[in-house]
């Protein structure tokens, strides 16, 4: 597991048309790797998360993905995504294709897929709209001891996973402090894995039962302090709540998205400066 | 002359004392994070509060502004990964009352938080089930908050994301789900409850001043009333002092400036 | 959640007849716990273990037990567990009725219970002699998606699950660190959760991602220094491998059991008299 | 005259020597644990163990005694709930080599180390499968160690725990396993290693002065020989010293008496 610069992890490891989870549940989110997808104008990718946000906005709005699949998107605590809305209501600036499941559905997904099996399982009732919406294939299963209807839901085993996390070790491990989310399963689904992490240190002093990732399961790391800015790395700082209510007024309008985008990830050279340029590194 | 409360006020006091002493609630953020952490600092000390970001029995000093504060982490009982709240509290039975709130409601207290319009060619495409479905189906018992209108109080939702008592009078029952159903609807009018056999929703409680009339107006169905419709308590002073203390500490808590110390990137 | 006596405990909760998993792998089995099963003498239970030990060998052979699901029965680095083979090959002191699985069946058996699932699954193939002689049900199910075998085994919810850990809180929650095995699985699979801890605490001030159980999901803890005696409790004190090779000696024969049985368990009041009975308890 | 080294120590350091640097490895207590240990001491520095008791990448200072010891939790990358050593490692075919014994092997390396006689009244009752299925089943390469004798090596297994090459010429694979079956088994004669073609095990390398006929002796089939017959060097003196080093520590650790800090019972 080689420590790279996260240009090189992204340039190597990222192709146009895989299907790509980047993971975080607020806590953890791997801006700093999707802004970089953004500047190497990656396209045709297949965007996989439960609650894409900003940066799933901003990699949509830049035409990265032709595909999402998800289970919540919107700007928590604020409202809307316009630039997934405008991708979905109008295919601008191409069309989106939905793949829709809940939370749990994508969670038993990705433990599915962490697990080597080829679905995972929720207990299962009368059908809703989204069941007969769903683009995507699940299929009902009575189970052969007690009839109970369940719902198998097809494994996620996304070509890459990108997560970011607090520290890498001298031996290559990466360890993951806080809320989790389904980071760590869609992790261990992924057939490449990489991490940003904020810090590089000989040893992390962790507890016994910390979240750990083995150097061995892990593709390669790129050390981006900041990395989850605007959201948040336990330990390190805090999630930058204005930037996410900013962010209803720079996405609502193309131009201004557009604009944004030209100046703050195209304009910057890498994480450091963007952080700079918002004034929020210090 | 302005009332003494909000109606957010009203909403959240009234949603706060559905809460029992004890019981354990799976919280989404919003009016529903107000009200379950007014209730654990007034009548309910031991309300154990679930966020879906994985944080079990959190008490948070402030409130979260996102699922996923690290307030909720720093003061939980455990942090789990997200697929365990799903499975071994939710699904497993272990959660009394859900919170949900939607963009549409029909009679029967089914949701919709997917699309306005067509799901294919939607007019407004909204955010998505999230947890929804599942709150919806295990919780014991679900209380919805909703501000009521004929826009979201709808004869016919365009898309159903989340199960309330289907068609009523006991489908949702034979249909096997195992939780209860939306016991109570939240609104800024007062409050909707199910019929016992009929299970269509009917309005049986009203915040002082507000009229049955309004509240039928603000509905997009012919909305039946109960046959004693109770006059809801307004907050008590105690009551708006906790909840404006929470507001107020919650908003100074989240206004300092944020800086990240950068290091060369490796 | 109380804080009670194990003796209470054990006589308010665990009935004759009931399925009862006590859970622990190497580290942290609750032996106090299981020595109070026997010197209440309980009957007719339904013993469910992925690594029967030497508190299963006793309890066997105290006659509290009518059936055995397991996975693998043995004295860890040591050969037999004599007293279960007494019971399966000869029927003393009465017949033991076996179900038997594979630790990864017994893993999926947990978590399926844990999670509110009717069975758990795995990948199959060609079947082995181990599921044409399984006495419980299993049943071959072909993934819908991929047409892939699985094999469905029925999930485990015990009567009963009693683990030891290391600490509980003022506020009746249960800490554990270290190796958990299934333990936390068994534990949320279980109708009524007894769980024995090393010692009652303030706080833990443990890490973010400690491994904790609410207080509310728990029917009874009991203090019991040294709870986890001959096996160990990371943090608390070692494993006691002189006694794991002595009990080779003891349980041998009926009759050097039945004494050590007498002596050690109905002749101590609690486990604190049995720990300086066996010279340990400082 | 007594040889300068043990069968035991011959078997171990020819075990060790099938570990190739930086893989993956599922441990077994006792003769694969040491194997594994010494391999990771010489040749193997990054050789990655896992103990089914959920300690991923542990590097013990000295050899557990069981296979869930302090010293594995300690010494650790990560410590994970036993479900996931199964699921997240083995099934997900992440684990390149699994050690497995067995009270018999057939002529196709299937193993049993459930009962000896009938199932149902056997004359031997053994520890049962543990984990063995499914190491058999997902890991890319087994290892096989076992002491050869007519009783452990038989025509036909009392019972199937786990699967080596089933009958052989390609049924294993026919049948979807993922995990490749017994890449060797190495005994206290030499190896044995499948047929490329019929996948029976066949005799391919001898320990210095120990003779084909000998091996054949010792087993319940009428053993095949490789063509060519290897005779393995014996252990080196660096191998034998690492080992030796390695289990005195080990004796020396667990040989501190134990004391146990009680308080009254609440």
């Amino acid at each position: 597991m080689p420590v790279i610069a996260l240009a090189e992890a992204i340039a190597r490891h990222v192709q146009d048309g895989a299907s790509i989870a980047l993971e975080g549940f607020t806590h953890l989110i791997p801006f700093a790797a999707g802004h970089e997808i953004i500047r190497q104008r990656r396209r045709g990718l297949h965007l996989i998360r439960m609650t894409p946000d900003l940066i799933h906005d901003q990699m949509i709005g830049a035409g990265c993905a032709t595909s999402l699949t998800f289970s919540w998107g919107g700007n928590p605590g604020v409202g809307s995504l316009y630039r997934l809305r405008d991708a979905i209501e109008k295919g601008w600036p191409q069309p989106l294709a939905v793949t829709e499941r809940t939370h749990a559905q994508m969670a038993v997904a990705y433990q599915a897929g962490a697990s080597g099996l080829p679905f995972g399982l929720l207990r299962h009732y009368a059908p809703t709209d989204l069941d007969r919406a769903a683009a995507a294939p699940a299929a009902e299963l009575r189970c052969p001891f007690t009839g109970a209807n369940l719902l198998a839901i097809p494994a996620l085993n996304p070509d890459v996973t990108i997560i970011h996390a607090q520290a890498v070790d001298a031996g290559g491990n990466v360890l993951i402090r806080g809320i989790t989310g389904a980071a760590r399963e869609a992790a261990l689904a992924a057939r490449t894995l990489l991490v940003t992490v904020e810090a590089q240190v000989e040893r992390f002093g962790a507890d016994l039962n910390a979240v750990v990732l083995p150097a061995w399961m892990i593709t390669a790391v790129s050390v981006v302090a900041g990395g989850a800015h605007p959201s948040y790395a336990a330990g390190c700082y805090e999630r930058d709540n204005r930037f996410y209510v900013a962010w209803d007024d720079i996405a609502r309008e193309r131009a201004t998205f557009t604009r944004w985008l030209d100046e703050h990830i195209h304009g910057s050279r890498d994480h450091a400066q963007l952080l700079q340029r918002l004034g929020v590194a210090a | 002359m302005s009332a003494p409360y909000t109606a957010d006020e009203m909403m959240t006091v009234t949603a706060a004392r559905q809460l029992r002493d004890g019981a354990v609630c799976f919280v989404g953020i919003g009016l529903p994070s107000a009200a379950c952490n007014l209730a654990r600092r007034t009548h309910a000390p031991d309300l154990v509060l679930i966020y879906e970001s994985g944080t079990v029995g959190t008490k948070p000093r402030v409130l979260p502004l996102s699922i996923g504060d690290g307030e909720l982490a720093d003061t939980a009982t455990a942090v789990v990964p997200l697929p365990e709240v799903f499975a071994h509290y939710l699904q497993r039975g272990r959660v009394d009352f859900g919170f949900l709130g939607a963009a549409q409601i029909d009679r029967f207290g089914n949701l919709n938080s997917t699309v306005i319009g067509s799901y294919t060619a939607p007019r407004v495409r909204l955010p998505g089930s999230g947890g929804a479905p599942e709150i919806a189906t295990h919780a014991r018992e679900t209380l919805i908050i909703m501000k009521q209108s004929p826009r979201s109080f709808v004869a016919r939702l365009d898309f159903m994301t989340s199960v309330g008592y289907l068609g009523g009078s006991g489908e949702r029952r034979r249909s096997g789900f195992p939780g209860g159903g939306p016991r109570a609807v939240i609104t800024d009018f007062g409050i909707l409850r199910p019929h016992p056999e009929t299970e269509e929703l009917e309005l049986t409680a009203l915040y002082p001043g507000v009229t049955a009339e309004a509240a039928c107006e603000a509905t997009g169905w012919p909305l039946k009333r109960a046959a004693r419709i109770e006059t809801l308590p307004p907050p008590q002073a105690s009551d708006l002092e906790v909840l404006r203390k929470l507001q107020a500490d919650t908003e100074r808590a989240h206004s300092s400036t944020l800086t990240i110390r950068i290091t060369p990137q490796t």
